[in-house]
Formats: C-alpha cells, sequence, structure tokens
C-alpha cells in the first residue's frame, strides 16, 4: 500500500517500510490538528467573546480544578504512549536486519561514497539496487561521521569511523531516488550524495552484466584466500587443518577458548583476520599470523564475502553450533571480562 | 557603591559585613551558604564530566588502566591523601577557631592549612615530574627526550610497602628498546604492562574491547596497548590537573583569609567568609577522596 | 527553614580529631584494600570496596568537617541531588554503551 | 497603601532619582552592583548579538534562494550557518530572557532590594563579555564551520577553523549562565519580602527558578566538554578520536547531556512571561497556578532523562533508543498542562489586545505547533526518516523563536514601561506583532515540508524541486526581519519621545507594578508586605481600580 502518491506534500515512497512512516506521520498531523484546532479556537472564541469591555474590570474569580488538570494530563500521556509504541514498531521495523539479504557495502569518505556490490561492482555516488529484493547496508567511513540517508525509502543511518553500523531496505518502486549524506561532515557536505536506481530485476541483472569490473567480491575472496595470501594453507578444509573450520560459521555462534562465545558477523570476521589471536576459536591455537596491513579495506570486504559464501552452500556442522544460546552478544561481551578472573590468579 | 545606599546606610545600624540588600546578619548568612552550596553542585557535575569519560572508557579497557594506574606511586598518592585530610581537618578547626573568635588559633590554622595545601601541590609537582621523565605524559613532545637504546632512570622513590611487584620490577633492569622516545613520544614500560593483559589473556577475561583494541601481529600489540594506557594518563592529567587547580584557587582564596583574619576581620558575628571557604576546601578534598583509589589504586593486586 | 537556626556549638575538637581517624584509617584501609585480591569474589569486588570506602570517608567530611548534619534541609537536598544527578548522566550514558551490538573494529 | 501614592507621583511625573538616574558616569554602569543596570547592560549585548546573527540568517536565507551555491561558497556557508546557531543559541537565546528580564525584575517581583549576590551578578556579565569577545574575535579571524553541536571527530581533527577560541569562548560564557541561575536560586530563596510565600511567586520566578536548576545541573558538564575538545584538538591526544581507541559518540551523550535540558533553558523562562501575560491582560487568576509552577519543576527535572532523542541514528544503541523515545513522549505531558491552563485563564477573562498580549497569543499557537512537531522528531521510527532535515530546522525555530523570541519580545513590551518609564507606540507594537507573526510563519512552515521531503540540513545545496518552498521561506525571512527591526526603531523612538509611562500603566497587581518607574536604586521606597495572592486582580490587591477607571474615561472623554 503507497499512500503518497496522492499526496504532493510527500516524497516518493518506495520501499516496504516507507508507508509505515508514512502512516505514522499521518497519525501524528491528524492528533496535532486534533489539538491544534479546538486549542486555537479556543484561544480565538475566548479572546473574541470575553474581550475587555470595560477597562480595568475584575471578572470573576475562578478556582483551578483539579479533575480538569488530570483529565488533561492523563489524556495527553496515553496519547504520546500510542506514538512512541508506532514509533517503536517502525523502528524495530527499520532496524531489524533480515537474513536473507543481499549485500552491500559503502564506505563513507569526505565527500563521496563508495559503494560494492556483492557481486563486485563498484559505484561511487550511486547505488543500485532491484526492486523487490532486501538490501543489507553495511558500513563504515574512512574519517569523520556521515549519514547515508534514502528519504524516499523513509530510512537512514549513519557512518562512523573505527564501527560498522547497518541498515537494510526493500525497493517496492523502480526508479531514481535521491541519496544524500545527512550527518554534517565539513566543507562538501552538500555535495555528498547521489542517486539510488531501482530496477527490475532484469535491468539489474544486465545492469550487472555490463558492468562487470572482473572478479566478484566472493571470486575475488577466493582468489586471494586460495592464492595470494595462502589463507588455504591453513583453512583448505578437511580433517587434520590447522585452522578452524570456516564452513558455515558465518551468523553462528562460536565458541572462544576461555568459554565466552561470539556472534560470527562480519565485524568477527574482520577482527579475525585482522586479529586472529583476539578471538581464538576453542580448540586451536592461537597460530593464525595477522594480515592487518596485507590486506586493503576493499580486499578485506571481499574475504569476508568470500568467507559468507562458504556459508551459503551449506555445512552439517553448523546445526550443533548453532545450539549455542543466541544472545549472547551484548550479555557475553559485558560480562566475560571480570568473570573468569578467578582463573587468572590461579 | 550607590550614593542612595550609602544613605540609607547612615540610618540604620548595620552590623559589620552587612551587605545593603539584605535585611539582617542571618539572611545575609542563609544567602551565602546556599549559595555556596549550589556553586558546590556546580562543581560536582562539572567534574561528572569526567568521571563519565571515566567510567566509560574504564569499562573498556579496564587492563589499560590497570597498567596505567600501576605507573602511578601508590605512595606519594596515598601521602597526598593523607596530607589532603590534615589540611581538611585544620580547615575545620580554622571554622572551629572562628566560631570561637579565636584570632590567634585561626591565624595558625590557616597557615597550617595553606602548608599541607602546598605540600600537596608539590608532591603533584614531583609526580608530574615523574610522569614527564618516564615518557607518561600522553601528549607528543612532552616527554623527557631519551635516545634510542639509552635506559630510562629507575622509578624514584619506592618504599618498603609499595606494592612489591611494581617496586622490584622498576628498579631492576628495564628493557632498553622501548625506553626510547627519541621525539618525547608517550611511551610504556611492555614488559611491565603487557604483563597484565597477558595475564587477563590466560584466562580469556578480556572485555571485547579490548580483544579487538590490543591486538595486531596475532599478538598483544605493545602499540595499540599503548594507545589506551596513554587514554589512562590523558584522564588522569586532566582530572588531577583540573584538581591541582581547584588547590592553588583554594590557596589564593586562604592567603585572601589570612590576610583577613591577620586583621581580625572576624568575630563571632561574622566568619562567613571562613565558613565558605571551608566548604569549598572540603569539597577539594572530597574529589581526591575518590580520585586516589579511582587513578592510583587499580589492579593492584595482579601485580602481588 | 527559614526558622532554623544554625547551631555552632555542636563540634567539638575530640570530635574532630575522631573524624579526622576515621578518615586516616580509611585512607591506609583503601590501600591495603586494593591490593587484596576480591575480585575473584565477585568481578568489580575491588572496585566495589574502594568506592565504599570513598562514599564512606565523604560522607563524614561532608557531615561534620562541612556540617552537613546540622544544616537545613535545603543544603542536605543540595548535597543528595548532585549526586542524584551524578547518577542520572552515568546510568543513561551505560545504558547505551552496555546494550551495543558488536561492530566495532578498530578501538 | 504605599502603592498609591507611587501612582499618584508616577502620574504626576514629579522628577525623583530613579536607577537610570542614579549617576551618569561609565564608571557608575561599569562598576555598579545595580541589578536594573546590569541587566540593562545585557539587554544591550544580547541585542547587538541577536542582530549579528539575524545577519548571518539573512545570509543563510538568501543563499538558499536559489539551488546552487552561488552566493556563498560551500565553505562560508558552513561557518555562516554555524556562527548563526552559536551566536544565537549562546549569545542570545540562553541569557535572554533570564539575564535581561529575570534579572531586572525578578528581585523586584519577590520584593527584595537586589539579587542576594550583585557581585556575582556583575562578575557574571563580564564573563558573559570576555566569552563574547573572545568569540567574536574568533569569527573576525576566519569563524568556524563545526555546526553548534561541534561534533567530533570533525572537530577535533579535521576542521581547520577557530574551533579552540570558539569553545573556549563559550566555555567561558558557561560560567557566566552558571551564576546567574545561582544567583537565581538563592535570591528566590531567601531574599523573598515578607508575605511574599512560595506559592504568591509570580510563576515568571518559577520559570526562572527551574530554569536556574537547569543551568546548575546542566551547564557545567558542556563547559568540561568542551574543555575537553579543546584539549583534544590542541595536544591531538584524547578521548573522542576512534583510531587511537577513543570514541566519537560518547562526545555526544555529554554534549547532549546538557545540549537537550538546555532547549528547555530556551523555553521556560518565555512560559513564564507568557504566563504573566496571560493571566495579567485577562486580569483573571491563572487557572491551575500549582500545576504551572510544578510542571515547570518537572520539565527541568525529566528534561535531563532524554537527551538520547539527538541521538537515534547515531549509532547508539537500539535499546537506548527506545528508552529515550519514551521519556520523551513523557517530559511533552507538563507543556501540554501549561498549554491546557494558559487557554483555560482566558476563559471569562476580560482580554485586551494589547501588544504585549498579541505577543503572547502569538506564542501559544506558535509553541503549540513546535512542541507538537517535537512530538514527531521523538517518535523514534519517524525521526529516523525527519531528523537532519529541514523538519529538525523547522521544529526547533518554531520552539525558540515562535517561543522564546516572541515570549521575549512580549516581555520587553510589557516591562518596557517599567524598564524606562516611557510608553512605545501602541499602533506601531501591534503592526510589528503581526508582522513577525506572518513572517515568521511564512519562514518556516514550509521547512516542514521540506523536511519531510528529505531535505536535509546545512546543506549549501539542494535539489531544484525544492526551491519553491525555500523561495517561500525567504521571502518570510524578510518579512520577518523587518518586523523584527521595527521594535528598535520605535522602541528607541520612544526613550526620546515616548509618553511618560506611569507606574502602573495597566493597573496590575504584581509587586514591580507598585514601585515607581523605572524603579529607584533600591527598587522600593520602603519594604513591601504582601498580603495579597498571586495575580489578585480585585479589592484585595488594594490596587485602586476606581480612580484608575475615571482617570481613564477622563482620558478619553478630553
Ligand atoms: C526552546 C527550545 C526547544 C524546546 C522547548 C524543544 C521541545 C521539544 N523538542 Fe526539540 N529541539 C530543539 C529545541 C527545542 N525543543 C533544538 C534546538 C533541536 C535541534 C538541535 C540540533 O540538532 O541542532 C531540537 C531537536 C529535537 C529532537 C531531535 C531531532 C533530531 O535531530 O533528530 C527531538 C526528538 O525527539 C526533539 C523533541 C522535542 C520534544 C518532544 C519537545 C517537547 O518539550 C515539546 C513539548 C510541547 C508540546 C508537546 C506541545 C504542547 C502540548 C499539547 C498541546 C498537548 C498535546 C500533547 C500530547 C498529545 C503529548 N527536539
Ligand atoms: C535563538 C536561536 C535562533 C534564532 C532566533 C534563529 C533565527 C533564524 N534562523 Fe536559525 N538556527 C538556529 C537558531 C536560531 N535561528 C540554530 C541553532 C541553527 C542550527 C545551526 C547548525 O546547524 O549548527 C539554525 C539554523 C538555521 C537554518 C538552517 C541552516 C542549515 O541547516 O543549513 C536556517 C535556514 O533557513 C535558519 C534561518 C533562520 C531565520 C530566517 C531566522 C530569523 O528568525 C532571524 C530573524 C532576525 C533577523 C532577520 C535580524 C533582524 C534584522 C536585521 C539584522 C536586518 C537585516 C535583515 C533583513 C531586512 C532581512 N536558521
Ligand atoms: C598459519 C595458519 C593460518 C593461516 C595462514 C590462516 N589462518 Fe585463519 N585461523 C587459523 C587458526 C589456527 C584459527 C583458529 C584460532 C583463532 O581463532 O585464532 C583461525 C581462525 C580463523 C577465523 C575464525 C574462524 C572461526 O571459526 O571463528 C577466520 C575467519 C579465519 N581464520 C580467516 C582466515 C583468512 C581469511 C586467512 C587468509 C587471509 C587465514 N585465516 C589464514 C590459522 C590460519
Ligand atoms: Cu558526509 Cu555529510
Ligand atoms: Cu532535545
Amino acid at each position: 500500500m503507497q499512500t503518497s502518491s496522492w499526496v504532493p506534500l510527500f516524497p516518493d515512497s518506495a520501499s516496504t517500510f516507507s508507508w509505515q512512516v508514512d502512516a505514522l506521520y499521518a497519525y501524528l498531523i491528524l492528533i496535532s490538528v486534533a489539538f491544534t484546532i479546538p486549542i486555537v479556537v479556543a484561544i480565538f472564541f475566548f479572546a473574541i467573546k470575553y474581550r475587555e469591555r470595560e477597562k480595568y474590570a475584575t471578572p470573576e474569580e475562578m478556582h483551578g480544578s483539579i479533575v480538569l488538570e488530570t483529565v488533561w494530563s492523563i489524556i495527553p500521556f496515553v496519547i504520546s504512549m500510542t506514538i512512541f509504541l508506532g514509533g517503536a514498531i517502525v523502528y524495530y521495523e527499520q532496524y531489524r536486519v533480515p537474513d536473507d539479504a543481499m549485500d552491500v557495502y559503502v564506505v563513507g569518505k569526505q565527500w563521496m561514497w563508495k559503494i560494492q556490490h556483492g557481486t563486485g561492482q563498484r559505484e561511487i555516488n550511486e547505488l543500485h539496487v532491484p526492486v523487490g529484493r532486501k538490501v543489507k547496508l553495511t558500513m563504515t567511513t574512512e574519517d569523520v561521521l556521515h549519514d547515508f540517508s534514502i528519504p524516499a525509502f523513509r530510512t537512514k543511518a549513519d557512518v562512523v569511523p573505527g564501527r560498522y553500523t547497518y541498515m537494510w531496505f526493500e525497493a517496492t518502486k523502480p526508479g531514481k531516488y535521491h541519496l544524500y549524506c545527512a550527518e554534517y561532515c565539513g566543507l562538501n557536505h552538500s555535495g555528498m550524495g547521489g542517486w539510488v536506481y531501482v530496477m527490475e530485476q532484469r535491468d539489474f541483472d544486465n545492469w550487472l552484466a555490463g558492468n562487470v569490473s572482473g572478479q566478484t567480491p566472493v571470486e575475488q575472496g577466493k582468489d586471494l584466500f586460495q592464492n595470494k595470501l595462502g589463507c588455504a594453507s591453513c583453512h583448505a578444509g578437511g580433517a587434520d587443518q590447522r585452522g578452524a573450520k570456516l564452513e558455515g560459521i558465518f551468523n553462528k555462534d562460536v565458541k572462544l577458548v576461555g568459554g565466552a562465545t561470539v556472534k560470527a558477523d562480519e565485524a568477527y570476521i574482520r577482527n579475525s583476520i585482522l586479529n586472529p589471536s583476539a578471538q581464538v576459536v576453542e580448540g586451536y591455537q592461537p597460530i593464525m599470523p595477522t594480515f592487518k596491513g596485507q590486506v586493503t579495506e576493499e580486499q578485506l570486504v571481499s574475504l569476508v564475502a568470500y568467507i559468507k559464501s562458504l556459508s551459503g552452500d551449506t555445512s552439517p556442522t553448523s546445526q550443533s553450533q548453532a545450539a549455542a544460546p543466541a544472545a549472547n552478544t551484548s550479555a557475553a561481551n559485558t560480562v566475560a571480562p571480570a568473570k573468569p578472573a578467578a582463573n587468572a590468579n590461579k | 557603591m550607590s550614593s542612595h545606599a550609602d544613605t540609607h546606610e547612615e540610618f540604620h545600624y548595620h552590623a559589620p559585613g552587612l551587605q545593603h540588600q539584605f535585611e539582617d546578619m542571618k539572611q545575609q548568612e542563609e544567602s551565602v551558604s546556599i549559595g555556596m552550596w549550589v556553586f558546590l553542585v556546580q562543581e560536582i557535575m562539572f567534574f561528572g564530566g569526567l568521571f563519565t569519560a571515566y567510567l566509560v572508557f574504564r569499562s573498556r579497557f579496564p587492563m589499560a588502566f590497570a597498567a596505567g594506574s600501576n605507573h602511578l606511586d601508590a605512595f606519594w598518592g596515598g601521602l597526598n591523601t593523607l596530607v589532603l585530610i590534615v589540611s581538611s581537618l585544620t580547615m575545620a578547626l580554622t571554622v572551629y577557631y572562628a566560631q570561637k573568635g579565636n584570632r590567634n588559633m585561626q591565624v595558625v590554622m590557616i597557615v597550617l592549612t595553606m602548608l599541607f595545601g602546598t605540600t600537596f601541590l608539590g608532591v603533584k609537582v614531583i609526580e608530574y615530574r615523574d610522569k614527564y621523565e618516564h615518557g607518561l605524559v600522553p601528549v607528543q613532545g612532552w616527554n623527557k627526550k631519551v635516545k634510542e637504546g639509552e635506559h630510562k632512570e629507575a622509578a624514584s622513590v619506592v618504599l618498603p610497602f609499595e606494592t612489591r611487584a611494581f617496586a622490584s620490577e622498576a628498579q631492576t633492569e628495564a628493557p632498553a628498546v622501548h625506553h626510547s622516545n627519541p621525539k618525547g613520544e608517550f611511551q610504556i614500560d611492555v614488559e611491565k604492562d603487557m604483563k597484565l593483559p597477558k595475564m587477563a589473556e590466560d584466562g580469556k577475561f578480556l572485555t571485547q574491547a579490548e580483544q579487538v583494541g590490543y591486538y595486531s601481529n596475532g599478538k598483544l600489540d605493545p602499540e595499540k596497548f599503548r594507545d589506551k594506557v596513554r587514554i589512562f594518563f590523558y584522564i588522569y592529567f586532566v582530572m588531577t590537573g583540573l584538581h591541582a587547580l581547584h588547590m592553588i584557587v583554594g590557596l589564593g582564596i586562604m592567603a585572601w583569609l589570612l590576610w583577613m583574619a591577620w586583621r581580625n576581620s572576624f568575630s563571632i558575628d561574622y566568619y562567613m567568609p571562613v565558613e565558605m571557604s571551608g566548604l569549598y576546601w572540603h569539597f577539594v578534598d572530597i574529589v581526591w577522596i575518590f580520585l586516589f583509589p579511582l587513578l592510583y589504586l587499580l589492579g593492584r593486586h595482579f601485580l602481588h | 527553614m527559614s526558622e532554623e537556626h544554625i547551631e555552632h556549638d555542636h563540634m567539638t575538637i575530640p570530635k574532630y580529631l575522631a573524624v579526622f581517624a576515621v578518615l586516616v584509617v580509611g585512607t591506609i584501609l583503601t590501600y591495603y584494600a586494593a591490593t587484596v585480591d576480591m575480585d575473584h569474589i565477585f568481578p568489580g569486588a575491588n572496585t566495589l570496596v574502594a568506592l565504599g570506602i570513598a562514599l564512606t570517608k565523604m560522607s563524614v567530611v561532608m557531615l561534620f568537617f562541612m556540617h552537613v548534619y546540622w544544616s537545613p534541609r535545603l543544603i542536605w537536598l543540595c548535597a543528595v541531588a548532585s549526586f542524584f544527578w551524578l547518577a542520572i548522566m552515568f546510568a543513561f550514558t551505560m545504558q547505551d554503551y552496555l546494550t551495543r551490538i558488536s561492530g566495532v573494529f578498530s578501538v | 497603601m504605599q502603592n498609591v501614592d507611587a501612582i499618584e507621583s508616577g502620574i504626576s511625573g514629579q522628577p525623583k532619582v530613579n536607577y537610570l538616574t542614579n549617576g551618569f558616569t561609565l564608571k557608575s554602569w561599569l562598576l555598579t552592583k545595580d541589578h536594573k543596570r546590569i541587566a540593562i547592560m545585557y539587554l544591550i549585548t544580547i541585542s547587538l548579538f541577536f542582530l549579528a546573527g539575524g545577519l548571518y540568517a539573512s545570509a543563510i536565507r538568501l543563499e538558499l534562494l536559489t539551488p546552487e551555491t552561488d552566493l556563498l561558497t560551500s565553505a562560508t556557508y558552513n561557518k555562516v550557518f554555524t556562527q548563526h546557531g552559536i551566536l544565537m543559541i549562546f549569545f542570545f537565546l540562553i541569557p535572554s530572557i533570564p539575564a535581561v528580564l529575570g534579572n531586572f525584575l525578578l528581585p523586584i517581583m519577590i520584593g527584595a532590594k537586589d539579587l542576594a549576590l550583585p557581585r556575582v551578578n556583575l562578575l557574571s556579565l563580564y564573563i558573559y563579555w570576555v566569552g563574547g569577545l573572545l568569540t567574536v574575535y574568533a569569527l573576525l579571524q576566519g569563524g568556524v564551520d563545526t555546526g553548534w553541536t561541534f561534533y567530533t571527530p570533525y572537530s577535533t581533527t579535521f576542521s581547520n577553523s577557530y574551533v579552540m577560541a570558539v569553545g573556549l569562548g563559550i566555555f567561558i560564557n558557561g560560567f557566566s549562565s552558571i551564576l546567574t541561575g545561582l544567583n537565581f536560586i538563592v535570591t528566590i530563596h531567601t531574599m523573598r519580602a515578607p508575605g511574599m510565600t512560595w506559592f504568591r511567586l509570580p510563576l515568571f520566578v518559577w520559570a526562572n527558578y527551574a530554569t536556574s536548576l537547569v543551568m546548575i545541573l546542566g551547564t557545567p558538564v558542556v563547559a568540561i566538554t568542551v574543555l575537553l575538545l579543546a584539549i583534544e584538538r590542541t595536544v591531538k591526544v584524547g578521548i573522542f578520536d576512534p583510531s587511537i581507541g577513543g570514541d566519537p559518540i560518547l562526545f555526544q551523550h555529554l554534549f547532549w547531556f546538557y545540549s537537550h535540558p538546555a532547549v528547555y533553558i530556551m523555553i521556560l523562562p518565555g512560559m513564564g512571561v507568557i504566563s504573566e501575560l496571560i493571566s495579567n491582560f485577562s486580569r483573571k487568576k491563572i487557572f491551575g497556578y500549582e500545576f504551572i509552577a510544578f510542571s515547570s519543576i518537572a520539565i527541568a527535572v525529566f528534561g535531563f532523562l532524554v537527551w538520547g532523542h539527538h541521538m537515534f541514528v547515531s549509532g547508539q544503541s537500539i535499546y537506548a533508543g527506545l528508552v529515550f523515545s519514551f521519556l520523551t513522549m513523557v517530559v511533552a505531558v507538563p507543556s501540554a498542562i501549561k498549554m491546557f491552563n494558559w487557554t483555560a485563564t482566558l476563559y471569562k477573562g476580560s482580554v485586551s489586545y494589547d501588544t504585549p498580549m498579541l505577543y503572547a497569543l502569538g506564542f501559544m499557537g506558535l509553541f503549540l505547533i513546535g512542541g507538537l512537531t517535537g512530538l514527531f522528531l521523538g517518535s523514534v521510527g519517524l525521526t529516523v526518516h525527519l531528523t537532519d532535515t529541514y523538519f529538525v530546522v523547522a521544529h526547533f525555530h518554531y520552539v525558540m523563536v515562535g517561543g522564546q523570541v516572541i515570549a521575549y519580545l512580549g516581555g520587553i513590551h510589557y516591562w518596557w514601561p517599567k524598564m524606562t518609564g516611557k510608553m512605545y507606540s501602541e499602533f506601531w507594537g501591534k503592526i510589528s506583532a503581526m508582522l513577525v507573526f506572518i513572517g515568521f510563519n511564512l519562514t518556516f512552515f514550509p521547512q516542514f515540508i521540506l523536511g519531510y521531503q528529505g531535505m536535509p540540513r546545512r546543506y549549501a545545496s539542494y535539489p531544484p524541486e525544492l526551491q519553491v518552498l525555500n523561495i517561500f521561506s525567504t521571502a518570510g525571512a524578510s518579512v520577518l526581519g523587518v518586523g523584527l527591526l521595527m521594535p528598535v526603531v520605535y522602541l528607541g523612538h520612544s526613550l526620546i519621545k515616548g509618553k511618560p509611562a506611569g507606574d502602573n500603566p495597566w493597573m496590575l497587581p504584581g509587586l514591580e507594578w507598585r514601585t515607581s518607574s523605572p524603579p529607584p536604586t533600591e527598587n522600593f521606597e520602603k519594604m513591601p508586605v504582601v498580603t495579597w495572592e498571586a495575580y489578585e486582580f480585585g479589592e484585595e490587591s488594594g490596587l485602586d481600580l476606581e480612580s484608575a477607571r475615571s482617570r481613564n474615561s477622563a482620558a478619553v472623554v478630553s
């Protein structure tokens, strides 16, 4: 359902949750009108009806009313709670990234957006996506804060140096939409934008075909993994490999030496390549060398993509690993540090 | 100031020190004391911002904080705590004698308070100097420059009850390579400091931020670890620096009090300035009461 | 509040000295507590003990040296409010940090 | 009663020594401890800052007339809106009502000779000047381009502008605000005249009390934050730079810990003025006095729990986002209470349409819209779309300009006769109030629509399809500018040619109307004793309404 097209005041509405945001907006406008009209009418009515008829009159005294005060405290409170709930529901939708989304990587930089697709296409300040597919953006920045904003999709998120932030959307209508940088980032902040092209799947495939620049990230990652960086010397697979098993780990919980578990998300894989011994997988020695300084940011993206692809073509063991409780990330991270302190002092 | 106020004063009895806007001494005292307390609330929030920063970073990098803390000399810190406590006592006694109208004891106590306050700052200078010599000032170029390969000097003072591990190590051989900072950069004692995260690593109880933040090359990375220790020292210097600034201001107030007391300006009826300065002094003391354990005493037991 | 007169004869020199003694003992105690490993009882125990002692010291300084004990309610309120606001600042900031999902890679 | 004499002497225009005529030397102004003189000096200074900020605003609007960056380069534009924000917020809006009207009136309203700590008051003025001069110096040297929010790491590591100097200016200025707040709190606690109980205080005093709480509890935090930023910028080490382990978002937490409560520093005094105006110009006791008083305190307290609503998309945790969104809704309720009580006060009143009342009615409409759009922004799912767009710009101008600035203007007009002893032209006052109202809406209403269409803020250039609404906005700003310039002219004119106002031109019961205009240095000839409730218009107030009425009709007849 799209509420936008017939109201010229609304921007394009082109994602699955944009109607929800519009509906929430409409609801709030409704509430605003419902409060504004009576109050303004009352003000005008009182101001005119009870206008000063005699200088220095002393109109009848009136005392406050507890009943009224209670009523007009509770009603706004209840209404504001509905606003909060509405917002919370939409927010949940906006920030809960679905699992089956197509990956796109975004790096912000003063003042351009560098974007790479899961299939290897790179673009700058443009983003091509197919209609009807869920797209997940994994984003970071090389310098200051930026904000990836697509009004037509009703979503945006800051990109923060030193961290990944995520957002997702599913476009519903082919077209060309504005892409902005919405967090002030210096001189050319207002120039740091471009377009999002939403295309039918067929057109998108054509675009992909016409634009292939050598390898997809997965291919490139595979190449790096097997030949260029020699990861395969330890992670070749098979029974007695030295390195941890990488098939099927993505988004599963990994048990670490010391008992903690972490979820193998992009950041974790990235860290495993850059700081292997920070989080050592249970049952292995911390022998993996770091690749920091040897791999570029883009190669990292490819490696991560490749390792994720290893989880795509499945592995039976992932079942057993997934058995570990899922809700660990925040709890484990914060509680883990001190808990085994006793061991440390033995 | 204004002529109006002056004529006003001619007609009314005015207690010494009563200002024109007040009706009587009680109102003035009440105003001044509320004013002072509200000012202290403001001060607490001012330091509060720093404590928040401390909290955030300590909860992320406990090991680096412990390592940084072990570079601080708990003896000097403890001594300074005692010095401040004594000065608090003499300050309290100043107020006590002011209430009693005892001018001579008042002067003595103020002098003592100032003496201890100065001692505190003196010790601070020794400590800062020590940090300077060991390359522990978090700012590049603000440290004593040591040439490549040169040994650093041994820690200045170690007392019998000083932490064993810390003391013995500081005085024996220090590894040469990591104690060279030709440009005066921040440096840490790798051997000693890295012990902590290593111990932690064995026990696997690093925080998530630490698991990411200390490592590269598949190992604990002294460079990266040093950055985190440097955050500790940054916070240390800002906090103790601001505290010292408050002490200096306090000494200024004391000097003024001394002058006033000397001239016998206070009496049983009028000693508000003494009491208010006392509140300020005690507040500065309280800040230190928290700074001491939070900065100087972290992770001592690890090295025991 | 304006009715209360601030009494001045509540502290005597021995009392001051007693408070002083508490402070000195507290300082020495903090020091030794820090060298004893209590973190194995539960994580953060050392810090908790250190803060507990510091809070005690602060309380006696405020109550007796700063005469809060005999002060009007408003001044109690000042003292309490400032710590309450500090708590707000700590709690709401940490509420964010402690519930962040991972994704940090270069701290 | 004494006020009757005062009225008589005021009307007959007997020459008397008042605070203005008590000494004419520069020294008698610069070293004064008189809160009224200090207020006047504040008034002059903040007006200059407002004009400077307004000139920057004009530059913004002119640049945005066309989509391209043709009038200003991006670099200049960035400096212009930053400096607009900094001057307007830190040097105009925060001191506006407290330091000018509050300073002038608060002691008079509670029947005191002065603020409790006059020297501290003077000190706060000097601190304000020092901070202001430092900032102006930095702006002349080349300015600053970080946005008024100074987000790291841009401000610490990337910006090449005068962040240090401006930061220090704001740091210093902060203490001016703290000292004002401190002084108010003390004064309200200890300096009330006999009979002036807490619940007889004018609501303006309550509002200033709540504001002072925020100043005391919040401002020190922003001071230390800005200081940390300045240190980090100078020594290149610190806690906000992610490349050495710092956290840029910590800065946002610390900054908004103050700056959200600060928006209530920017509205509570305005609400106080409006309570005065609504009640006095309806000549009716305000409806729900206690509720309005306590809602001010509630806003000040709950205002500290919601700062994260500025950080919904910043990378703070989702859980924190939800908590902050929830609390944001809660803090809106006390504002709602005020709104309803004001409206109810008009009911069965005797509403006059004097200029201050026009401003008050304007405030009600504009703050209503501003506040309600605050709810849009507090609803977290919607803000993801709206944040950092012109919707936010429109929201905060509605509350800040439509709210506080309008209230400030209303207050200035209302108390102008008291402050100067002269009456301004009622005709021009009404014209300018209308122009401001119309111009304001024309300027900022289109920005809501722009915002929902996604136009990001802090943009020197924008997509051409958004130009129409921007033209409206710029046109509105011109009307607004003219409307705001007019008071300067006719108020200035009234100083020279204005009719003597008399001590109580509106026959109102507040204590400030029971002394001469302008008041003497000690405010009252003798210490007033309050025997009437707040907003008492009838006989109990002791006002001689009969003779005032007859005088008035005589004046009309002749
Ligand atoms: C005077 C200043 C002022 C005031 C009073 C307010 C008041 C409010 N503000 Fe505003 N705000 C700012 C100044 C102010 N704001 C500024 C300067 C910014 C931008 C800073 C920057 O980034 O540069 C900002 C930004 C801002 C944001 C962040 C936007 C973003 O950047 O993404 C949010 C989000 O929640 C918000 C919310 C609110 C709310 C809920 C109120 C509430 O207090 C409003 C309460 C009032 C009412 C609700 C109206 C009256 C009520 C009724 C008529 C009854 C009906 C009510 C209900 C049904 C509940 N404001
Ligand atoms: C008290 C606060 C205050 C006030 C009063 C104003 C007043 C005005 N503001 Fe301001 N504004 C802010 C606080 C304020 N603003 C803040 C905090 C920001 C955010 C900054 C940031 O992002 O960092 C901002 C940002 C901001 C922007 C967004 C810039 C951007 O994001 O790119 C715009 C755009 O229209 C704007 C316009 C205006 C206008 C037209 C006025 C008008 O109301 C001004 C009217 C006044 C005058 C015009 C002066 C008087 C007349 C003259 C000097 C005569 C000459 C002029 C003419 C005849 C036209 N402001
Ligand atoms: C010298 C052997 C060796 C090489 C070469 C090596 N690894 Fe590893 N790797 C290991 C070992 C051993 C582990 C398990 C211990 C650990 O987590 O550090 C591991 C763990 C991992 C993990 C975490 C796996 C999990 O289950 O959580 C990833 C991801 C990974 N390696 C990726 C790579 C990539 C990509 C490369 C090449 C660029 C590479 N490795 C090269 C030995 C190696
Ligand atoms: Cu990038 Cu703004
Ligand atoms: Cu806010």
